[in-house]
């Protein structure tokens, strides 16, 4: 059969350009079509159940973005950037980013060019379903039929554009494959380990486009072909002869489309799908909910498992502890597998890293949280004092503080009296009027509460606190922790009070000529806390006042990357010699520049750092009071 | 009954015999670190809610080892999970999670 | 339990008591509360056994209830006691036994303050003398009412007619002892067998045929207290005593208990209708109560004495199950019966303790 | 010639003090009032902190006695210093002119019947830490398993009632390592310890304490006060619990008490014959607390272990081996100018 259907082929040598096939239809196409049908009717259903799950005013939100002129080009320059260009590996990690939008980008361009090819060239098979319109311009090259002396200048274009397409999502094939191998090649430590469906999907993937590529090279001679496919034909015909079989190669492609199509819900590669919806929620401001529901499924299903958090995730300090990483913890939300999925919720530290160098932006330490509200937020409390105390306190504060810097510790820092004293003493240096907001006892900014999901008790002391602060007339609320200042940047509602962490306000001061200080030679290093730095994004401030005081090294993981102090309030079941291995390796990527002193800012990094660095740790009002040029000698 | 003006008044003795120590097996299993403390206080020293009321994680560990977990809950219930007392606690007990733990094991 | 082992500590605290020649004191509660009790020690040393117990009208209270209840100061109670040693002496006595267990406590405590303080001593018999004109003396041997029965409680059980046995199982009787606390608790060495295990009752259960059942709560005090009782707003905790000591002893089903202290039997009598009362709980068989003796009345009835000429009528917890049980033939006609033969009246049966 | 030394007492103070003595060349006379070499040693079964089992140690220090001559069974019927030796009178008939004498006479377990409210040997189920180890010595199981067992600290110790006022060092130790071994044994079991202060002052102690804390041993702060029997037979056990300032009961099946350390009786016989110093602990004074633990006030007289008060295992042989030190010091500066 095969054999009769080339053999007629041949027989006839057409003009111009047509179909070798009257219907356009061979058998082979099934499995893709099976698969492609399979994946759109998926996609539907999950579209409407994500949808149907999240909450009435979530849709609106949604809806309003979608045609909020802003959001809706953030929207497109979003998923292009990130769905296909990559751009957040590519900043990282160079090869990788190479590879994720060879194949990524490449393959969309082979599908965009493909279609104008079809448009161009035969447009009825793009107008409707009889004319094989779902299949036909994929297996465009089989169906169609070019005589040589016919060929445009258009056609050759197309011909180039469309190889040159093939060699580069090949490219990223290729070191994909090689990344399997030897991943530390380009630059990930840790990779996941593939589920079956994964596996499926991933072999298709290598297949998909060497076939193509065979497929197309076999066929060259009749359909036209360019640099890589015609001398491709011309080997093929080298070593096989005039009677080419290459009706195979045709059925091999379409059924790896085909599978690939079928195993992709299961497998990780469901985040090629997934991304730009999660990118659409994400601009729209949804928040996520429910842990597995909604919002969260979207973020579920957009994990490409690629396992760049595993090198993110501060529990790789240890081996065993790995599996608590992000990748793993939405594999577990995916197969429903609860037990699991509390586990990891509760070990993780929410430091936030795996979300900042997520490539899809997958907010886990988001999805952790909720699970943690589900088990933990109807623990019943007697909060009844607080009212009591906030009206004393604000009763206190309001005459004396009307006008003037508001000063709140927080909890943690009365276990560090230093960072008190250092801030008591450069407030006083620089002139500024302020007033204690919890020098003998205060009420927790309710972060600890909120990272433990209990979202409503936090409110209770979040309301408290908030009359205490309105009710002073202060003008700015001056924090020295950053566990405290998050959750007042994020949940607090103090209009017209400006909420600001110590560091910003002393480069201020500085910039001011309000304080001034010396630059001694010490060399010194900064941790920045997660709380400060990936959960405020204040990174600079600091450094600037560092510099000015010290000679400011690097670390070797910083910024955005890094490490946990190990000690974060996130976590709730790590035990402590775990705690204590990963303040160890944050501790070992601080001094990777030997500096002689550690600094950082917030009383939590600042005892985890002390507990097991070698050389001096100290807090950054403490250094900075340290350099403090006494302004009386002007 | 004659009220006589006065009457057995309830004993304030612990009777370990009628603690719930199937409860506190299973709070141990959670969070296995309660076994760990030894007594210090320090938790109690430094907490954040007992500069308002009454609040001692070494009191709730002592009371529900002692069967008095309505003891236990009243010296947790004004908690705010703050933090501190895992911070000073010399045996690295993990005093939030037990908190958490005790709070959802024994208010059932 | 081992035996053996409390023979062991019995045997430490063994206590020197000379068989006659007493000068006798009775107890203010006593008289008014068991006064049939101390009426059968006196009968029984005197007549049945043949002993010399010589007792005076002059003697007075000791003073222990007024020292306890802080309404006298240790000084003025050392002087009455010293008047009383002084009579004895007067009366040409040396050995002392007293019928109250305050008092035998009291004394006790007396006689080692003036061993420590001779300064004390000198000062209370200076106030002896310009109060009443009396030679200062101490007695060379004090021993309560319960160590004289103790002693003779072999010669008792020789002349005894019934035994504590339950006629109708030949098993012994269970038998709860309860000491005064100021028996021995102060001073071990002054009771007979020490505090931990006071031998004393024991002694005349075992030797009169009785089983001694030993429960947790056994060392507890009855409750009385002094100022526990005496201040209303107090008895609750003087009820809580009590009412603890027979949650404890409930288990081990006791026939009965044997006292040698004059508030002990009363409170765990009396005490017995007020829990019934209000919790509702009673600790014999079928609703009935656990009858509460002092050792002189069991010391009568294994000795034949009418149970109504020892007094028993005048218990809250009805003894007739107790004695059918011994098998001790009594007159249910006479119960309410005075001395004289008249009718005395009849208290209100409670429904609540039969 | 070889100098003389009496060695009275054949526990691990006697019996590391002669092996060495033996090896600098002295001739070593030891007397053991015991059947057994070993003293209380032989008696255990395990030490703490890390359980070793006591037998080994004991195999170890008998097996270097080589040379001394060990009469057991024998008691110092008097002894007298002539001029510059000791003239001992054996019980067995020996006389032994010594030019030193070292006294390693050790302790007596406190009589834990003498506090009577915890009814050692009244109640089945009282026994004390020397009966627990002979139990685990003989591999004794009960059946059916106690459902719960109670570990009394400081029983004869810390108790001027007693008439020890001072603590016997090794009790605290001794209760957290039985109450870990009862554990094992007993799973199922409650296992309680009523201790005063908990004096885990060695190097593993303290890790001793949180592994029993970690196998749910509960420390309940104060002292039983009294025990009873309950109708079932079982012990009542009253205590105050004192960081909750509540009293406290608990039903048992077994009440361990941990006897503290008495002055031995056979030390204070031949004391009294030399007039030694005794303290008001009842142990002997050592010539100063310092510098000069092992020597007594009389010339060529030595002590070495728990006869100066209560020691751990290792003081006692570190003492032994001073004290064999100071002895050799001794002769070598009187005997052989």
């Amino acid at each position: 059969m095969i054999h009769l259907l080339s053999a007629t082929v041949h027989q006839i040598t057409p003009e111009g350009i047509i179909d070798r096939y009257p219907n356009s239809y061979n058998h082979f196409v099934l499995p893709f079509v099976i698969g492609i049908t399979f994946i759109l009717i998926y996609l539907f259903i999950g579209l409407i159940r994500i949808l149907y799950h999240l909450s009435g005013e979530d849709r609106i939100k949604l809806l309003k973005s979608l045609f909020n002129p802003k959001t809706a080009w953030k929207n497109i320059k979003d998923i292009f950037c990130d769905c296909l260009l990559h751009t957040k590996i590519w900043k990282r990690k160079p090869l990788l980013g190479y590879m994720h939008s060879a194949i990524a980008f490449g393959w969309f361009l082979l599908i965009v060019v493909g279609h104008i090819e079809v448009w161009l060239f035969a447009p009825r098979h793009l107008s409707g379903l009889t004319e094989g319109s779902l299949y036909y311009p994929i297996f465009y090259r089989f169906f169609i039929w070019i005589n040589p002396a016919h060929e445009t200048l258009r056609g050759s274009v197309f011909f180039f554009i469309m190889d040159f397409l093939l060699l580069y999502v090949l490219s990223g094939i290729g070191l994909a494959m090689f990344k399997r191998v030897r991943s530390i090649a380009l630059g990930m430590r840790h990779t996941t380990k593939p589920s079956l469906a994964d596996r499926i999907a991933l072999y298709c993937l290598w297949l998909i486009f060497p076939l193509r590529l065979l497929a197309e090279g076999f066929t060259a001679d009749l359909s036209g072909g360019g640099f890589l496919t015609r001398p491709l034909n011309w080997v093929f015909r080298a070593f096989f002869g005039n009677e080419l079989n290459f009706l195979p190669t045709w059925w091999a492609y379409s059924i790896c489309l085909g599978l690939f199509f079928i195993a992709m819900p299961f497998s990780r590669y469901m985040h090629i799908l997934t991304e730009p919806l999660l990118i659409l929620f994400r601009n729209a401001g949804l928040k996520v909910r429910h842990p597995r529901k909604g919002f969260a499924e979207a973020e579920i299903y957009a994990c490409s498992s690629c396992g760049l958090c595993l090198d993110a995730c501060p529990m790789n300090a240890q081996k065993k502890n790995l599996k608590y990483s992000s990748v793993y913890f939405i594999r577990f939300l995916r197969r429903h597998n609860k037990k699991k999925t509390k586990e990891i919720a509760e070990k993780c530290l929410m430091c936030g890293k795996c979300y900042a160098l997520c490539p899809v932006g997958v907010n886990s330490p988001a999805i952790r949280r909720a699970i943690r509200e589900t088990q933990n937020n109807s623990i019943n409390c007697n909060y009844s004092y607080l009212d009591t105390y906030a009206g004393k306190a604000a009763e206190v504060l309001s005459d004396k503080t009307r006008g003037k810097i508001l000063y709140f510790a927080g909890c943690m820092s009365h276990l560090t009296p230093k960072i008190i004293k250092s801030m008591e003493t450069i407030l006083q240096a620089s002139g500024q009027e302020y007033e204690f907001m919890d020098r003998n006892e205060g009420i927790c900014c309710g972060r600890p509460l909120m990272l433990a999901g209990r979202t409503d008790a936090a409110r209770k002391t979040i309301e408290a606190n908030t009359k205490i602060i309105k009710d002073s007339g202060c003008t700015i609320l001056l924090l020295s922790c950053p566990i405290c200042l998050k959750i007042f940047k994020e949940e607090y509602s103090l209009k017209g009070i400006e909420v600001i962490h110590y560091t910003q306000f002393i480069d201020r001061l500085i910039k001011e000529g309000k304080l001034k200080v010396s630059k001694s030679s010490s060399a010194i290093v900064y941790h920045d806390p997660c709380e400060l730095g990936r959960g405020c994004g204040i990174y600079e401030e600091p450094r600037n006042v560092l510099r000015a005081v010290a000679e400011l090294k690097k670390a070797s993981k910083e910024k955005d990357e890094s490490i946990c102090c190990g000690y974060s309030l996130g976590t709730l079941t790590l035990d402590e010699k775990d705690k204590a291995k990963i303040a160890e390796s944050s501790v070992s990527s601080l001094m990777a520049e030997d500096p002689e002193e550690i600094v950082t800012a917030c009383p939590m990094c600042y005892r985890a750092i002390r507990s097991k660095a070698e050389v001096p740790v100290k807090d950054f009002a403490e250094i900075v009071c340290e350099r403090i040029e006494n302004n009386d000698k002007n | 009954m004659i009220d006589f003006g006065f009457s057995v008044s309830p004993s304030s003795r612990i009777n370990l015999d009628n603690a719930d120590k199937e409860k506190f097996a299973r709070l141990a299993i959670a969070e296995p670190d309660v076994l760990k403390c030894m007594a210090c206080g320090s938790c109690t020293a430094s907490c954040t809610a007992g500069a308002f009321e009454d609040t001692s994680l070494r009191r709730a560990i002592l009371s529900l080892q002692n069967g008095l977990s309505d003891d236990a809950s009243k010296l947790l219930s004004h908690c705010m999970l703050c933090g501190k007392c895992t911070m000073v606690c010399p045996r690295g007990i993990n005093t939030r999670h037990l908190i958490l733990s005790i709070q959802k094991i024994y208010s059932l | 339990m081992i035996y053996e082992g409390k023979k062991k500590i019995w045997a430490e605290y063994q206590k020197e008591i000379p068989e006659d020649h007493y000068f006798y004191v009775r107890s203010c509660i006593r008289q008014s509360f068991f006064p049939a009790s101390e009426a059968t020690f006196l009968d029984i040393t005197r007549n049945k056994l043949g002993k010399d117990i010589f007792e005076t009208e002059h003697h007075t209270t000791c003073g222990g209830i007024a020292y306890h209840s802080d309404a006298i100061p240790q000084e003025t109670a050392m002087t009455i006691i010293a008047r009383q040693f002084a009579l004895m002496h007067k009366y040409g006595y040396e050995n002392y036994v007293c019928s109250c267990i305050t008092s035998f406590g009291l004394y006790c405590e007396t006689l080692e303050t003036w061993r420590e303080y001779p300064e004390l001593q000198q000062k209370i018999a200076e106030n002896l003398w310009k109060t009443c004109h009396l030679e200062f003396a101490k007695p060379k041997f004090l021993v309560h009412a319960s160590d004289l029965i103790f002693k003779y409680r072999m010669q008792i059980a020789a002349k005894s007619k019934f035994k504590l046995v339950n006629k109708n199982t030949g098993e012994p009787l269970r038998v709860v002892e309860h000491i005064g606390c100021h028996y021995s608790k102060m001073f071990p060495s002054k009771g007979v067998g020490g505090a931990e295990y006071p031998y004393v009752l024991v002694g005349m259960v075992e030797a009169w045929g009785g089983q001694i059942v030993d429960y947790p709560e056994r060392r507890h005090c009855c409750g009385f207290g002094f100022r526990q009782y005496f201040i209303k707003g107090n008895r609750g905790y003087s009820l809580s005593n009590t009412h603890k000591k027979f949650e404890s002893m409930e288990p081990f089903k006791p026939d009965m208990i044997i006292t040698n202290c004059p508030g002990c039997p009363y409170f765990l009598d009396r005490w017995q209708y007020v829990i019934a009362e209000t919790e509702g709980k009673t600790y014999g068989q079928d609703g009935h109560g656990i009858p509460v003796f002092t050792y002189e009345e069991v010391a009568g009835l294994v000795m034949g004495y009418d149970p109504w000429d020892l007094g028993l009528q005048t218990h809250q917890v009805s003894v007739e199950p107790l004695l059918d049980k011994i098998g001790i033939p009594y007159d249910p006609a006479k119960k309410y019966l005075g001395k004289n033969g008249k009718y005395l009246g009849e208290p209100e049966k409670p429904h609540c303790l039969k | 010639m070889k100098n003389n030394i009496l060695v009275i007492g054949g526990g691990p103070a006697g019996l590391e003090a002669s092996s060495i003595l033996s090896r600098m060349g002295y001739n070593v006379i030891l007397a053991e009032k015991e059947k057994l070499l070993g003293g209380h040693l032989a008696k255990w079964d395990r030490l703490f902190p890390d359980q070793v089992p006591a037998k080994e140690v004991l195999n170890d220090m008998l097996g270097r006695m080589d040379g001394v001559k060990c009469f057991t069974e024998t008691k110092v019927n008097s002894i007298n210093l002539l001029e510059n030796s000791y003239n001992a009178m054996l019980s067995n008939g020996i006389t032994v002119l010594a030019d030193a004498v070292l006294l390693a006479s050790g302790f007596d377990l406190f009589k834990a019947e003498k506090k009577e409210e915890y009814g050692y040997g009244i109640y089945e189920g009282v026994l004390t830490n020397a009966d627990l180890e002979k139990a685990f010595q003989e591999g004794k199981k009960s059946s059916p398993a106690p459902r719960a067992i109670g570990f009394v600290h400081c029983v004869g110790s810390r108790d001027e009632k007693a008439g020890n006022p001072a603590c016997s060092k090794v009790c605290c130790a001794t209760a957290v390592k039985q109450a870990i071994e009862t554990k094992e044994l007993y799973p199922e079991a409650d296992v309680y310890c009523f201790y005063m202060d908990l004096r885990m002052f060695g190097r593993h102690y303290e890790d001793l304490y949180l592994r029993a804390q970690k196998s749910g041993i509960r420390f309940i702060r104060g002292r039983v006060s009294e025990v009873a029997e309950t109708a079932e037979g079982r012990l009542l056990v009253k205590a105050e619990d004192t960081l909750s300032s509540k009293p406290l009961k608990v039903t048992l099946d077994r009440l361990v008490l941990m006897a503290g350390m008495r002055p031995s009786k056979t030390g204070h016989d031949v004391g009294r014959q030399l007039n030694l110093s005794i303290e008001d602990d009842g142990f002997f004074s050592a010539k100063d607390g310092l510098q000069n633990l092992q020597k007594s006030k009389l010339p060529g007289f030595f002590y070495a272990g728990a006869c100066t008060g209560p020691k751990t295992l290792p003081d006692t042989l570190h003492e032994a081996r001073s004290a064999a030190m100071e002895i050799d010091r001794y002769i070598k500066e009187n005997f052989r100018k």
